[in-house]
């Protein structure tokens, strides 16, 4: 179990897909239950692996295999698991099962259960895959293995332009990967022909003249910065989400967005350390641009989904600044970034979805009075939005404060005067945080309902919505009052790639 | 270099008859006597049972399976006529490969030729000729027999190009197929000649240590093997010698056209490999340049004009120029060094092994399509996924794979690809790489167009009448389909295939 | 004799049959021009051979010929299914396909 | 209790928690349990008070230590070798009593929650959980029928623990917990009756405006975090700056970003504005957030922190100015003079209450400490009583309404109770002795005079006489005159034992507050009791100064008399009585409210301030506001402009572009595609010569 | 020895100016019919030239396969497709211009090169390899071509067959 246990976790949904096909079309309920039991014992395994985790030890790899894969390029099949990657992990799992929930009788058109559940299933060996995966194909494959179902998530169960937002979407991550994977075996060729990520962390540093460094971080950095995704990348994002049916927004902005993140502190940042402190200052920038960037974006919407979107602009910018600074603060302030955006904008596409269903629009101009005809929906929005602007006692503020707090007081080598710059702006962009979303809020959820809507019937929540968002909603408030639960996690792991940090520092 | 030759010319006016070692022949004796007897069974069978002989000609097929089987359990290499025909384990990979694919080929035809009431006997027999001359082509390490091989290959395809008599588009299509190849190949034979003048032998392996000793050659040598190279960048459909390609492939009858896409193609970079790898390696300041010039512009030129097409065999024909430019990449950098060259062969021959499945799985589906919609346009296959959700994903597949997407095959080839590059690791090659890359981008809009069209829009006409896949038709779907998903999701699979160093063993 | 004699000869039949190749509008002169190009590779295989005193020249050429017979077979079909089809040997009105 | 002050915030939350889930299945709609809950917080200060008042006297006597010799410990600005060794807490006077969990960590740093008791927090706690539970006593009956009681109590509670946690939080991170629950909570219940437009735009503006000073709090605690040497621990933070080991300039940023979230969080000019737009919630949340939650927070602050902006601003120094008084000293003047301008009772209180957080922060500003949190301290009892009042006015004697001029006057005989405690509260809140406001002030005038801030004396002067004089006008308006409007027609009539029952506990303490500290009669129990030791150490102290407690008292006489001069005798009636001629004129409603508001206004208020006040408040609306309001309007219009011009023209355009390029590419490549064989094999050959020529040339 | 090497020179430039001649015709004549026997001309010189090589074996098949078949193919394809016996003015499209520019491109390319490599080499004759020479490479080295080739044949023979017959 303990070694298998792992690629159970990873490939479990994929045996739900397969049971799923062979069941017929008609049967819907067989095919929800099966799907339901599939991400419950794929969590199941989740469970276990929370439960046999050493957590005194959250740096090293647990539960790892190293098997051979593909020998004649030199990749392995090697998975394991760390205080970087069990939290992600676990969210993952969460959401799914939470995803197979709200769609129970939620399934837009063109409905057929069968095909929405398999794409969810597939997406969520993709996403475990990746948080999991120590080698670089491994985590390319599992990585890209994401695109295709949602590809068609949005593409297929959309809205009315959901045709363009799919294939942006689909194009500027591949965009990324192609130069990411170009990355990635420059890494492999120029690093001592290995994949695996604990070796070349272990290596490249030493291995790599400073120049090759900084090509094969740019390549890395595109990839990863396009999933993020960071501002001047992101456009595909606000489509996406607008034209992504609920369920679909919620993978996407929980768990997807993640990988990119993910991607540059598991990968770009211990393996090229020399390369990030480089490149910190621009990172810096792109994030900062895009905090302040995203809210301004936000201003503008007219679609609560769109709004949502470009906050998700915003708040991975502050991700994103965490990361740049390369303080052990700072990335642990972006993992728990990573996990609380997961949860709280999550959260507001369930009920921005919810909303959009009850009314037939998202338009929020002709929304209004959400809380006299729905007052518990109304009130999980201003929750939410509470979280996502960062309220302390949420968890939305553990991944604000912290990354700006370690922005004045960058890692040794970075321009201080730059960082605490970048400091008084991600403040700024709290300020614009609670503006946008307070001002959503406003129309959305007070005043009285529009003419259209006054006599429409409005359902407050529905069981399915009760039983996915409870979790949800408990998790933002459990996380924002005892951080520990994630800092504990990804402390140790993120110490080490602190450490490997600092080592090069100039 | 005269003294060099001094020995093969002065002997030997008593003939020895060569000892022949038939389990090497093996292969294409087989195959040259299925030809024969589908030639005979097409005489005695009557019209209405002509069906027969087209399973005679796969079984055939397959049985030529069994010599390559034992040969490669038997492994060691057989070098035949001073090193002209060597039976080694690339060419018995690339044979397995031609055989395969015409397997498949045949299969997918069986239905769409008796429909339409073609020459099915004949067509079978062409169709095996033309693969005779592609095992041939797998084997040859000599100018004359790679030039026989080559037209032993070609003329069949050219006829079968034209099958459909009475279509003039089917017409047209033979008619620019075959013009455009027989004045390559006259380019080819031109340069082939000034090799032979200059080195004074046609045995690759000669010539291959006849130039070694140079350390530059002269303009001549660098025009001539430009020539050699036209030759086969016209097989392959490289740009600019890629034009007939999207004519032919759009008149000829699908089935033709995706052994064209496949095999003909395969068969240009195979002999590609071998005169480069073999005859011309210490050449390589010329033909390096030369394959990074083609592979850039055929797979961008590819793909941008595939992003304007509006049918599907059209723009699968781009796509196949565009894939063409992505296997040329690992010959741009092969002649790097020692360890690159050896990467590019694998790089090259998984590239092939994969593309042949996932190309011939797509025109499948397309034939599979066509027999309901009676229409190439990608507009026909909107709506796909609500009556025919089998063979939209299959298609859906297929098109993903050849935009190399995991776990889909594609992504495997595309890695080799790209690692093959950063293997020789120059700037030129890392420049090339990014290109590829950026194409393989533009590239996912097109495919990913036919699978929009086929999931996300409306049935164009409303007949949502399924569609009945013929039986040799959906063996066809399933054995591309099994090959593509299990070399993405397990590539070990493929990748022992693609282990080929023993091309240039030798050096 | 000077071996480039009869490169030059064999030059000027290529080139003059690539010219005719591109010029020609009726298929069969078109063919003929192929030959043209043919035949001029075909002296140049047999100058080479001569010159390195070998009989790999003469080999080729031979198989050449063999084949050029095939090919002129297979080209005059082609152009008499399209004559069939079309009442007219004109390449240049055959742009069906394109683009 | 001193050990387990945590169940102080932890009783409102866990009220929270329950009146929200259940509230509502109880008949009182889960008002009791807030009230229940508010009891115990009570009770628990209050012994929790005792406890550190008796401990100080324990200790005191148990280490003999004279104040002076634990002063020159802590001016060496080293630490006890104890306290590093992380042995025992410092146990001498004044030292907090601390008790720390570790709320998480980051590599070897230890980030740690938990309860800090001293004396400031102490005296906070009190306040807070006096005036909370008056506000949820008058609330029970004040909100009886609202159709959302509940979340109303429920969102009451945990403003309460916001400003409990703020008040005993043992760390700055911490701090922002509360501060930012509090925030939270002014949204909800500013906004409690959100169905209205204008309601909504009062709670964004409340929640927007103090959120843009947080940008300070977040900026200046994460700088003090480093600056103290990785650590959110206040008594570190403190003594690290106090000990000069900081870099100035860094101490200075820091403490003036910690000076802009006080000037949003307390209302200070000149983001003030939200506050009197505040008044859009229910009557008793304004109490509370004015009296003694929320707006003191920032007030808070900088006395928590003091170390900080003593040694940031040099308030020491005594050269007359600092950046902390000048923002009090015009935040007094200013809201003074917007006090007079206002027809809305809230507003005139909402103004007075800007003003007096002003004096707060210009006393901080000054050196005068303890003045500023006596101040506070008593400024909570009369102004939760004015504003208690000015509900109760409203809720049985205006029919809801608060507009002074149209729907009150001659209340008086009505509302006894209510019109005598809102009497002794406007006493207390004018200065005059012997109640509340009087000695507070007192102590403020002579910290401003003795510290070397003369200016800030006459600012102090000059306020005690608007203030005065614009709660005069307030209470002629409001009790004496002929009844105008609701009060006429919807039998105004006393309001019942749940709200004048707080009113009149209200108005004693009113009275009684000031003898906390009244170093007239040589008492210094306030100062004894509730100065920190970073503070005792560096602040000075003064006794009793007759000459300024002389001016005060005579500057709220002058501003009383003028104010009285113009209302009482007639001045003001007439004014009325132009109103309702104008009226009956037949000019347009709405034409004639403002015309008649500008004669009104030039005539009365202009004989005394008028010009001023006038001029204050159009600056106020037009400037501050408009900037406020204008903010919101450019940040939108940036974000219109930033996403309809350069994301989806520049940015998105670019990304289409590319695509339609390579389209546009396609499409001409295509055309190369002619179908002609022969152009085919010309380009062919073409490309054999293109070719050859540049590889050879190449090799 | 001078004299003979005079007489092939000789015999050589005489073949040579009537095949370029014949050559010209071909490609430029305005009848059908006339290019087809200019093309028998050229064949016939090129096999000319082939026993100046010394290559006779390959002279005589070029005389029989071209002159005798593929001439013949070519003048039952003329007739078939019914292609005037007279002068026909429109055998030639539009790109004579560029025809010429890209033939005289290539020419201009070969004649560079071949100088470049072969300037002053010379053709020795004296050692001709003999037609049994021939059939024996034939018949060893080039056994798989020769018999490959035979199906080529064989293939070409049925797929023209079918191609062209009437159906």
């Amino acid at each position: 179990m303990h070694d298998w246990v792992l690629s159970l976790a990873i490939f479990t949904p994929l045996i739900g897909v397969v049971i799923i096909m062979l069941t017929p079309k008609e049967n819907e309920t067989l095919v929800k239950s099966i799907a339901l039991l599939t991400t419950l014992v794929t969590a199941g395994f989740g469970g276990y692996i929370l439960k046999n985790f050493d957590y005194d030890r959250t740096k090293t790899l647990q539960f790892g295999v190293n098997k051979q894969w593909i020998e004649i390029i030199g990749s392995r099949y090697h998975v394991g698991i760390d205080g970087l990657s069990l939290p992600l992990l676990i969210l993952s799992m969460f959401i799914c099962i939470l995803c197979v929930i709200y769609s129970w009788d939620h399934f837009p058109e063109p409905h057929n259960p069968k095909a929405f559940l398999a794409l969810i299933l597939i997406l969520e060996t993709g996403m475990n895959g990746t948080f999991i995966a120590e080698d670089l194909i491994l985590f390319f494959v599992f990585f890209e293995l994401v695109l295709l179902p949602m590809y068609f998530m949005i593409g297929v169960w959309g809205g009315a332009n959901r045709q363009y937002a799919s294939i942006k979407f689909f194009l500027f991550t591949l965009f990324g990967s192609a130069l990411m994977i170009l990355g990635f075996l420059a890494l492999y060729f120029r690093a001592g022909h290995t994949f695996d990520i604990p070796t070349l962390v272990q290596n490249a540093s030493t291995m790599l003249p400073h120049n090759s460094q900084l090509w094969i971080f740019g390549a890395l950095f595109m990839g990863f910065a396009i999933k993020v995704p960071m501002f001047p990348f992101h456009t595909w994002l606000p489509d996406a989400h607008t034209e992504a049916p609920t369920v679909g927004s919620v993978i996407l902005a929980a768990i997807l967005l993640k990988l990119g993140t993910y991607g540059f502190v598991r990968i770009a940042l211990p393996v090229l350390p020399d390369a990030a402190h480089s490149f910190a200052w621009f990172i810096g920038l792109l994030a900062v641009i895009g905090i302040i960037y995203g809210a301004l974006g936000c201003l503008a919407q007219k679609d609560l989904k769109r709004l949502i979107a470009f906050s998700s602009v915003a708040h991975m910018g502050f991700v994103m600044l965490g990361i740049a600074t390369l303080t052990s603060f700072g990335i642990n302030a972006a993992m728990f970034g990573m996990v609380a955006h997961g949860l709280i904008t999550g959260m507001l596409f369930f009920v921005a979805g919810s909303i959009g269903e009850r009314y037939g629009t998202r338009e929020m101009s002709r929304l209004g009075g959400l809380l006299v005809q729905a007052p518990k929906l109304g009130w999980i929005l201003g929750f939410c939005a509470m979280a996502s602007l960062g309220l302390p006692g949420l968890a939305g503020f553990w991944g604000e404060f912290p990354a700006i707090l370690s922005a004045f007081n960058p890692a040794a080598g970075l321009s201080v005067v730059l960082f605490r710059w970048y400091m008084v702006i991600a403040s700024i962009g709290t300020v614009f945080a609670a503006g946008y979303l307070l001002w959503m809020f406003q129309r959305v959820a007070f005043g009285e309902p529009r003419d259209e809507f006054a006599h429409a019937h409005i359902h407050d929540l529905h069981t399915p919505e009760w039983i996915a968002w409870t979790p949800m909603l408990l998790g933002i408030v459990a996380l924002g009052v005892f951080p520990a639960l994630m800092f504990k996690l990804t402390d140790g792991a993120v110490q080490q790639i602190g450490h490997s940090l600092a080592m090069v520092a100039r | 270099m005269l003294s060099l030759l001094a020995a093969a010319s002065s002997s030997a006016s008593s003939f020895k008859a060569p000892i022949l070692d038939y389990h090497a022949f093996a292969p294409e004796i087989v195959l040259t006597g299925v030809i024969v007897l589908v030639l005979l069974a097409d005489l005695l069978v009557p019209e209405d049972r002509k069906v027969l002989v087209t399973n005679l000609a796969g079984l055939g097929v397959l049985a030529s399976l069994i010599p390559i089987i034992t040969l490669a359990i038997d492994g060691h290499d057989r070098t035949m006529f001073g090193g002209a025909y060597v039976v080694d384990h690339f060419a018995l990979v690339m044979k397995g490969l031609f055989i395969a694919t015409g397997y498949v080929v045949l299969l997918m035809s069986t239905n769409y030729v008796a429909d339409g009431d073609y020459y099915e006997g004949e067509f079978s027999f062409l169709l095996l000729s033309s693969i005779l001359g592609m095992t041939v082509m797998a084997s040859a390490r000599d100018l004359i027999t790679i030039f026989v091989a080559l037209e032993m290959l070609s003329l069949p395809a050219y006829m079968l190009a034209g099958w459909r008599k009475r279509d003039p588009k089917s017409n047209e299509a033979a008619l620019k197929y075959y013009l455009l190849g027989v004045l390559s190949s006259a380019v080819m034979l031109y340069g082939m000649s000034l090799v032979y003048g200059v080195a004074g032998t046609t045995v690759l392996a000669d010539i291959g240590s006849f130039f070694t000793q140079f350390d530059s050659q002269p303009g001549i040598i660098t025009v001539a093997l430009l020539m050699i190279v036209i030759g086969f960048a016209f097989k392959v459909s490289a740009v600019p010698f890629h034009f007939w390609a999207p004519d032919t492939y759009e008149g000829a009858p699908t089935p033709v056209t995706a052994f064209l896409s496949v095999a003909s193609k395969t068969a240009g970079f195979v002999a590609l490999m071998e005169i480069l790898y073999v005859g011309f390696l210490s050449n390589n300041n010329v033909w390096g340049p030369l394959c990074w010039v083609l592979a850039a512009i055929t797979m961008t030129v590819g793909n941008l004009i595939a992003l304007r097409q509006t049918n599907i065999v059209r723009m699968l024909a781009y796509s196949s120029i565009a894939q063409a430019g992505y296997i040329l990449v690992p010959f741009a950098v092969a002649g790097e060094n020692a360890h690159a060259l050896i990467t590019a062969q694998k790089a090259s021959v998984v590239y092939l092994l994969i593309y042949t499945a996932m190309n011939l799985g797509a025109f499948g589906v397309v034939i599979a399509v066509a027999r309901k919609t009676r229409s190439g346009e990608i507009k026909s296959f909107g709506g796909l996924f609500t009556y025919a959700p089998g063979l939209t994903l299959l298609m859906t597949a297929f098109m993903f794979s050849l935009a190399g997407i995991p776990p889909l095959g594609g992504w495997f080839a595309k890695l080799f690809m790209f690692s093959a590059a950063l293997d020789a690791g120059t700037a030129p090659a890392i420049v090339l790489a990014v290109i590829a890359g950026v194409n393989s981008v533009i590239a996912l809009f097109y495919y990913a167009s036919v699978a929009r069209e086929m999931w996300m829009s409306p049935v164009p006409d409303g007949d949502v009448t399924p569609i009945r896949v013929p039986p040799a038709l959906a063996t066809a779907l399933a054995i591309t389909v099994i090959v593509t998903v299990a070399v993405g999701v397990y590539p070990p699979l493929l990748a022992k295939l693609g282990d080929v160093a023993t091309l240039t063993r030798a050096f | 004799m000077l071996l480039n004699q009869f490169l030059f000869l064999a030059a000027v039949l290529f080139c003059t049959g690539i010219y005719g190749v591109l010029a020609r509008k009726n298929g069969v002169l078109v063919l003929m021009s192929v030959e043209l190009i043919l035949n001029a590779v075909n002296l140049n295989l047999v100058a080479f051979g001569a010159f390195n005193q070998s009989v790999a020249g003469q080999v080729f050429a031979l198989f050449v010929i063999a084949i050029a017979a095939a090919e002129v077979g297979v080209g005059l079909a082609i152009v008499l299914l399209i004559y069939r089809n079309r009442k007219s040997v004109d390449l240049t009105g055959i742009d069906a396909l394109k683009g | 209790m001193l050990d387990h002050a945590y169940l102080i915030p932890l009783t409102p939350v866990v009220s929270f928690v329950l009146i929200l889930f259940f509230g509502k299945r109880f008949p009182s709609k889960g008002s009791f349990i807030g009230v229940l809950a508010l009891v115990a917080c009570f009770v628990m200060s209050l012994v929790l008070a005792g406890q550190w008042i008796s401990r100080d006297k324990t200790i005191e006597t148990l280490h003999h230590a004279t104040p002076a010799q634990l002063r020159a410990v802590e001016k060496t600005g080293h630490e006890p070798a104890s306290n590093d060794a992380g042995g025992e807490e410092r146990e001498y006077k004044r030292a907090p009593v601390v008790h720390e969990t570790t709320w998480f960590e980051n590599g070897p740093l230890k980030i740690k929650a938990g309860t800090l008791v001293d004396g400031l927090s102490v005296a906070l706690l009190v306040v807070v959980s006096t005036i909370s539970l008056l506000v949820h006593i008058f609330s029970t009956e004040y909100m009886r029928d609202d159709r959302r009681k509940t979340h109303y109590f429920a969102a009451l509670s945990l403003f309460t623990s916001g400003m409990f946690i703020l008040v005993t939080s043992s760390n700055t991170l911490q701090m922002i917990f509360g501060w930012e629950m509090m925030g939270l909570c002014s949204f909800m219940l500013i906004g409690h009756w959100w169905e209205s437009q204008d309601n909504s735009n009062a709670a964004l503006k409340a929640f927007f405006t103090t959120r843009t000073g947080d940008i300070g709090l977040l900026v200046g605690i994460s700088m003090l975090f480093w600056l103290a040497g990785n650590t959110f621990d206040i008594g570190r933070i403190n003594s690290m700056a106090l000990s000069g080991r900081i870099d100035q300039g860094l101490l200075t940023a820091a403490a003036c970003a910690l000076l802009v979230a006080v000037i949003g969080k307390s209302a200070q000019f000149p983001l003030h504005t939200w506050l009197p737009d505040a008044m859009a919630g229910p009557t008793p949340v304004s109490a509370l957030i004015h009296a003694a939650t929320m707006v003191v927070a920032g007030v808070f602050l900088i006395a928590r922190l003091y170390g900080v902006f003593w040694q940031g601003f040099h308030i020491g120094a005594g050269d007359g100015y600092t950046p902390v008084a000048m923002v009090g000293g015009v935040t007094v003047l200013i809201a003074a003079a917007l006090a007079f301008v206002q027809t809305d009772i809230k507003k005139v209180l909402a103004y007075s209450t800007v003003s007096q957080l002003g004096y707060m922060v210009m006393a901080l500003g000054v050196g005068a400490w303890t003045a500023a949190i006596f101040h506070l301290f008593t400024h909570a009892f009369f102004k939760a009583c004015l504003f208690l009042g000015a509900g109760s006015v409203s809720h049985s004697g205006s029919h809801h309404s608060f507009d002074m001029k149209k729907d009150m006057g001659g209340l008086k005989k009505y509302m006894p109770v209510t019109f005598w405690t809102f009497t002794i509260a406007s006493a207390a809140l004018a200065g005059l002795p012997p109640f509340a406001g009087f000695f507070s002030k007192d102590e403020i005038l002579v910290g401003a005079s003795e510290n070397g801030y003369k200016l800030f004396l006459y600012v102090g002067l000059i306020g005690a006489g608007m203030t005065a004089a614009y709660m005069t006008r307030c209470i002629y308006l409001t009790f004496f005159g002929e009844p105008r409007g609701a009060a006429a027609h919807h039998h105004p009539h006393e309001s019942p034992i749940a709200i004048t029952g707080p009113l009149v506990f209200l108005a004693i303490l009113s009275v009684v507050a000031g003898f906390a500290q009244a170093p007239i009669f040589g008492i210094e129990a306030f100062s004894d009791i509730v100065e920190p030791a970073y503070v005792t150490n560096v602040v000075s102290h003064h006794g009793f100064f007759g000459i300024l407690a002389g001016l005060g008292i005579l500057a709220a006489v002058i501003g009383g008399v003028s104010a009285y001069t113009v209302y009482f005798l007639n001045r003001g009636p007439r004014g009325l009585l132009d109103r309702n001629r104008a009226a009956h004129a037949g000019y347009a409603f709405l034409a004639n409210k403002y015309y008649l508001d500008d004669l009104y206004t030039d005539g009365v208020v202009g004989s005394i301030k008028g010009p001023i006040a006038r001029a204050a408040y159009w600056f106020n609306q037009n400037i501050l506001d408009g900037i406020v309001n204008g903010a919101a309007a450019i940040a939108l219009a940036t974000g219109r402009f930033s996403y309809n011009v350069i994301d989806q023209k520049i940015v998105d355009g670019a990304v289409n572009g590319l695509g339609i390029s390579a389209e546009a590419g396609g499409g001409a490549l295509r055309t190369v595609q002619t179908g002609k064989v022969q152009q085919y094999a010309a380009i062919l050959f073409g490309a054999l010569v293109i070719f050859a020529v540049a590889l050879w040339r190449l090799t | 020895m001078v004299a003979v090497a005079t007489a092939q020179n000789v015999a050589f430039w005489a073949i040579a100016v009537v095949m370029i001649g014949a050559a010209f015709n071909v490609v430029t004549s305005t009848n059908v019919v006339r290019a087809a026997l200019s093309l028998v001309v050229v064949l016939a010189g090129v096999a000319a030239q082939y026993i100046l090589l010394a290559a006779e074996f390959t002279a005589v098949v070029q005389v029989l396969v071209y002159i005798g078949a593929v001439v013949v193919l070519f003048l039952f394809g003329i007739m078939l497709t019914r292609a005037r016996i007279g002068h026909e003015s429109d055998l030639d499209n539009s790109n004579r211009i560029p025809a010429f520019v890209v033939s005289f491109a290539v020419f201009v390319l070969l004649v560079a090169l071949l100088r470049d490599a072969f300037g002053h080499a010379h053709i020795n004759v004296s050692a001709p390899s003999t037609t049994e020479q021939v059939g024996d490479a034939i018949f060893s080295t080039y056994l798989v071509p020769f018999e490959v080739a035979s199906v080529l044949l064989l293939a070409a023979l049925v797929g023209a067959i079918v191609l062209a017959r009437r159906d």
